[in-house]
């Protein structure tokens, strides 16, 4: 599957070219998030023992929502860098796992944030918080192993290899740590679900969404511009070889 | 089994990139069978690299090529079959002894383990077929590498270098090698270290300067990148 | 080409890293002495209770057997890396899955090897007393280390070939390890104690599934990396 | 019930100093890729 260096540059800058700016959707996203924050923290009632604690759900949740929705996105674009073989793919990969890193780490601070007041320490051993401590781990060792590889093509094929197997292992992590957690603890579920609290929750999820696919896009397009500035110095050196 | 009259080696636009460093920028060429072509260029011209590449140890960036009408990236199981790649490094293992060395080739390549002893013969190793490659000189490490490409019965070689700082009776080998291969109707890629090396055996050379064939006798053709994916005739 | 041919060749890989291994013997005394020290060192962090110990063998032996096992798999690679010996076994024609399976079967013998010097060590120092359950114990040990191995081996394969390696693979590979690490743990240490089958049987299917689901994945994702 | 609110507006000041510290690095990224490429693509007219 080698594919014409070339070709991949001619794609390449006609994307670039073609760019139209989404700082409106980084604008949209941000908005969404006050708005949904502001909603959240006004209209919800103080819940009898947990006071105000609860309004941490609304930052806390929709992280760890939108970072396993990263790493979707970087399972995605592996597969289809195996398959299909295009750089672009390989970028939107390594864009979507540095974003899916930051809301991972999100989460599992404000986790702790959490736990803190409601059980007394900073760190429980809950199955959610757990899997994501690992996943987090996972693709730590993701961002590391791109770091360490220089060669383009070596860098993107191991990557995508590793970014599937971890995503693969995700469901296999998380059922583990749960049956792990039940046999020792009674399993701790957030105070009652009132509808209420759910929609605050969705909103707040939608908002970070956006926010998520702002930063992933715009990320993609600078490692585009990286690739393509490194493509372009080849060529003119290709270009310099009859001299 | 190969298709009557191709050449044995077709290369078009062969290119191939290391990091932005382009080492190969369009090889278009054809040796045909029976044929041993030199190859001769300073250093980082990219000798090296189109063994490699042809041998299928190294993808292609751009271009293609044919060994025996067997694509390179598509078929490159059946490529294997008929390759004799003699690299710059022997790629031996140093703990295991001269015949432990090639009972794992036989292995792996298929063929039966009896040819061992009169290779070593051959390649005149026969006194140390039992001690460990850890202890071989230089010339003792290719003699064994060489023994190791002749058991795959290889019709096309691809011999990197292979006359340098070797003893008078191993560059006689190496062109019994070659002469062996050729009367078989097969072909040989012999890089070069200076002209003189193996002109008994060459038929022509080729000169390669900055990854590209400088005065090849053949129409040397510029970079024509001819995309991977674009289906031959 | 025939199944016979690959798997003679898979045999023929396990010959040479095993050979080459044996000669060098250095290797294996390093990792199986290595597992018997961090057993001991866990014995000297959880204090001489016997009670503590017993309640932490199983734990304490799976992390001696990751921590010695992990320096296996870099140095199965090396065998080809020190003679620049990997280009010439890629170009056998060969299919790659037989260099997976030839260097998984290999290691896999290896890391079991260790595993029988360092759990009667663990048995002894732990003072673990009762081992009714100890065959389907055994059993537990060998699906889990099936699973670690694999990736392992997998890792190690693009690890082995990048700069900090030995920071590299167990980053990559311990992470991935959670669940075998959780299920082994739970299913030996409950299965020792005594209790039936039962009770471990759930860790114990995940085990197998997750050996299942990696072992494959494996195969399929080495050919992408080796090649590389 | 007061010092409980003290851990709500951390986890929001954690919250938001992570997206718009994201943020900011991500446009420098950005503007750095962008005069990269404007360097190559003036060195590629020029060769």
């Amino acid at each position: 599957m080698s594919h014409a260096r070339p070709l991949e540059m001619e794609r390449l800058s006609t994307a670039v070219a073609k760019e139209r700016s989404i700082e409106w959707l980084g604008a949209i996203a941000l908005l969404a998030l006050i708005g949904a924050q502001l909603a959240g923290v006004l209209n919800s009632p103080p819940d009898r023992d947990m006071g105000h604690l609860q309004k941490i759900m609304y930052v806390h949740v929709p992280s760890a929502w939108n970072a396993f929705i990263a790493f979707f996105v970087v399972a995605i674009a592996s597969l289809l860098y195996l398959w299909k073989g295009k750089e672009q793919y390989d970028l939107v990969a390594a864009s979507a796992a540095e974003v899916g890193t930051l809301f991972t780490g999100l989460t599992l601070v404000l986790g702790s944030i959490w736990g803190r007041p409601t059980w007394g320490v900073w760190w429980t051993w809950d199955p959610r918080l757990t899997s994501t401590a690992v996943l987090f781990l996972v693709f730590v060792g993701y961002l590391a192993l791109r770091s360490f590889v220089e060669d383009a093509d070596r860098r993107a094929q191991w990557s995508a290899a590793v970014g599937l197997l971890g995503a693969l292992n995700v469901p296999i992590v998380y059922m583990s740590v749960k049956w792990w957690r039940t046999l020792h603890q009674m399993q701790s579920n957030p105070s009652t679900v009132d509808p209420e609290y759910v929609i605050g929750l969705r909103t707040n999820g939608i908002a970070v969404l956006l926010l998520l696919i702002y930063f992933i896009v715009k990320r993609y397009r600078a490692a585009r511009m990286e690739r393509l500035s490194e493509h372009l110095a080849e060529s003119a050196a290709l270009e310099g070889r009859r001299a | 089994m190969s298709n009557f009259g191709s050449p044995t080696l077709k290369l078009r636009g062969l290119a191939r990139r290391f990091g932005t460093r382009w080492a190969l920028r369009g090889i278009t060429m054809d040796v045909e069978p029976g044929e041993v072509v030199g190859i001769v260029g300073h250093n980082g011209s990219g000798k090296s690299t189109l063994l490699r590449v042809i041998s299928t140890a190294l993808r292609a960036s751009a271009g293609e090529g044919w060994v025996f009408g067997h694509h390179l990236q598509r078929e490159a199981v059946e490529v294997r079959r008929h390759i004799g790649f003699l690299a710059h490094a022997p790629g031996l293992y140093d703990d295991l002894t001269a015949t432990e060395n090639l009972i794992f080739a036989a292995r792996m390549l298929g063929v039966s383990e009896s040819t061992i002893p009169p290779t070593l013969e051959r390649v005149g190793l026969g006194h140390a077929r039992d001690e460990r490659v850890r202890g071989f000189s230089a010339g003792m490490q290719r003699r064994l590498a060489l023994a190791r490409l002749i058991m795959g019965r290889p019709r096309l070689l691809l011999l990197d270098e292979p006359y340098n700082n070797f003893d008078p009776q191993g560059i006689e080998l190496v062109n019994d090698v070659i002469q062996g291969v050729r009367s078989d109707g097969g072909s040989a890629l012999v890089v070069l270290h200076d002209r003189r090396q193996g002109e008994r055996v060459l038929d022509r050379i080729i000169e390669l300067g900055r990854g590209v064939v400088l005065d090849a006798t053949n129409e040397a053709k510029p970079l024509t990148l001819v995309p991977a994916t674009a289906v031959p005739s | 080409m025939p199944l016979s041919h690959d798997l003679r060749r898979v045999r023929a890989i396990i010959w040479k890293d095993l050979t080459t291994e044996r000669r060098s013997k250095a290797g294996f005394n390093a990792v199986a002495f290595l597992g018997v020290l961090i057993l001991l060192l866990f014995g000297f962090a959880l204090g001489p209770d016997a009670e503590a110990l017993r309640e932490a063998a199983t734990g304490a032996l799976w992390l001696a057997i990751l921590f010695s096992g992990v320096l296996a798999f870099n140095r199965s690679y090396q065998l080809e890396l020190d003679g620049a010996a990997l280009e010439p076994l890629l170009l056998y024609p060969a299919p790659r899955w037989t260099i997976f399976a030839g260097k998984f079967a290999a290691n896999l013998l290896f890391v079991l090897l260790v595993e029988v010097i360092v759990v009667p060590v663990a048995i002894i120092l732990f003072q673990v007393k009762s081992l009714v359950g100890w065959a389907p114990a055994m059993g537990v040990m060998l699906l889990g280390t099936i699973g670690f191995v694999a990736l392992g081996t997998f890792y190690a394969s693009m690890a082995s070939r990048s700069r900090a390696r030995e920071v590299l693979l167990p980053l990559l590979l311990f992470p991935m390890l959670v669940p075998v690490l959780l299920a082994s743990a739970e299913a030996t240490s409950s299965l020792l104690a005594g209790n039936p089958m039962q009770d471990a049987g759930a860790w114990v299917k995940l085990l197998a599934t997750f050996d299942v689901i990696f072992v494959v994945a494996s195969f399929f994702a080495f050919d992408h990396v080796i090649e590389v | 019930m007061a010092e409980t609110n003290g851990f709500v507006v951390a986890a929001y000041i954690v919250m938001w100093v992570g997206l718009i510290g994201y943020g900011v690095r991500l446009h420098l990224v950005f503007r750095e890729a962008r005069r990269r490429l404007d360097d190559a693509s003036r060195e590629g007219r020029k060769a």
